[in-house]
């Protein structure tokens, strides 16, 4: 699975982009993102508040409980601020 | 028509083209928005804009058709660069063309208020202070809003 | 700002000029209205377009202060065309610079709705059927009338 | 007192501009235009349907009740169809 950040989850993690496996047990972009909180200080700093954080699996915005498959593009951003 | 690019645009050029030979068009509204600095302790010597090359394109892509499944629009265009803006340059060009005044001028708004809650942009500020990254606003939300259910 | 004339304008100039040197603006909203031409019975090879000195710039004025009034303008424009004009030429444009997206977007459509029924303009058209004078819409009197009480 | 007319008000009529001396008892603008329409044929026929007729004084738009003094700018004009 792609994992793509952005704006400042990308700087506080310290990554742009990622190649993981999703690992067994985790059906969902919540249990995702509980996964990648437990990956690391600077994962668990940048997730601390999820009400700020935003998901998007295969470039369409999803809430929590979307399923993933191992092929999916998941990005994690802050909510958007262009225009 | 959508593009997300580095370069400056010409909004004179951009209209022109827009409205070219088709005179159908009665009118053409716009919006451009351009970077601020507002001074004082926050003053921004630059902006940073990132996107998300693919998911751009294709939400920009969703809200322009969303505009002419609305409005009877002749053409429209967005427009919105990334990288590195400094002041009163221009960020973001959103024209309607249509035969009728007010589905340019709607139509146009309602752009500008999608582009800003679901275009995946961010932008960071050079500041005296170091980079801070902008916050969304509420009133952005707000404005999105009025034009559902 | 205010201009009556039988000259054609540079829309991108024209913003320019509107924003230039002011790094407090965050967004620039404009109205082009153009001749068009739907064909068929009623194509318009011409318009003729007429007013009454002194009256028109002294009501455009009002109207422009008005929107000043309304909302945190940080520059506005209005350019009227009179005369002869031919299917895609440029008529009108209004143009409206503020800090905050919201008041430039509503100030824009705000003085095109008023200059549509308070600036004393008249158009006639040169038919297949010979000249034709516009006739004023309804629906021009309730985009007014939205901006009141 | 001078008097303009525009658009297909001053092409009935067939004139854009003229001077006129107000008559004695004319005292507002409903006044004027009975007037004006008694002056003859085309003037009756351009005035016939006063609910297309606006009338401005000194350049501000006023109702048929709005007095007249002799100095006064008078412009009569169908409804405007500018923008």
């Amino acid at each position: 699975m792609k994992i793509l950040y952005f704006a400042w989850l990308r700087a506080r993690i310290g990554c742009a982009e990622e190649e993981v496996s999703l690992p067994a047990g985790i059906a969902d972009v919540g249990g995702l993102l509980d996964w990648l909180s437990s990956r690391g200080p600077r994962y668990a700093e940048a997730l601390r508040d999820l009400s700020v954080v935003r998901v998007a699996v295969n470039q369409e915005y999803v809430g929590r409980d979307h399923p993933l498959a191992d092929q999916d593009e998941v990005a994690v951003f802050p909510p958007v601020t262009g225009g | 028509m959508i593009r997300v690019q580095r370069e400056d645009f010409d909004i004179g050029a951009e209209l022109d083209r827009l409205a070219a030979g088709n005179h159908a068009i009665g009118g053409i509204a716009s919006f451009v928005g351009l970077v601020s600095d507002l001074g004082g302790p926050d003053r921004v010597a630059a902006l940073s804009l990132e996107h998300y090359p693919g998911m751009t394109e294709k939400k920009l892509a969703e809200i322009e058709l969303e505009a002419h499944r609305r409005w009877p629009l002749t053409a429209s265009l967005i427009i919105h660069r990334y990288g590195r803006l400094e002041p009163g340059e221009r960020i973001v060009l959103v024209a309607t063309a249509s035969p009728h005044r007010e589905a340019a001028l709607a139509a146009c708004h309602f752009l500008i208020d999608w582009l800003k809650t679901d275009a995946p942009f961010w932008k960071s500020e050079q500041t005296p202070a170091g980079e801070r990254w902008v916050e969304r606003r509420a009133e952005d939300d707000a404005a999105k809003a009025r034009w559902q259910g």
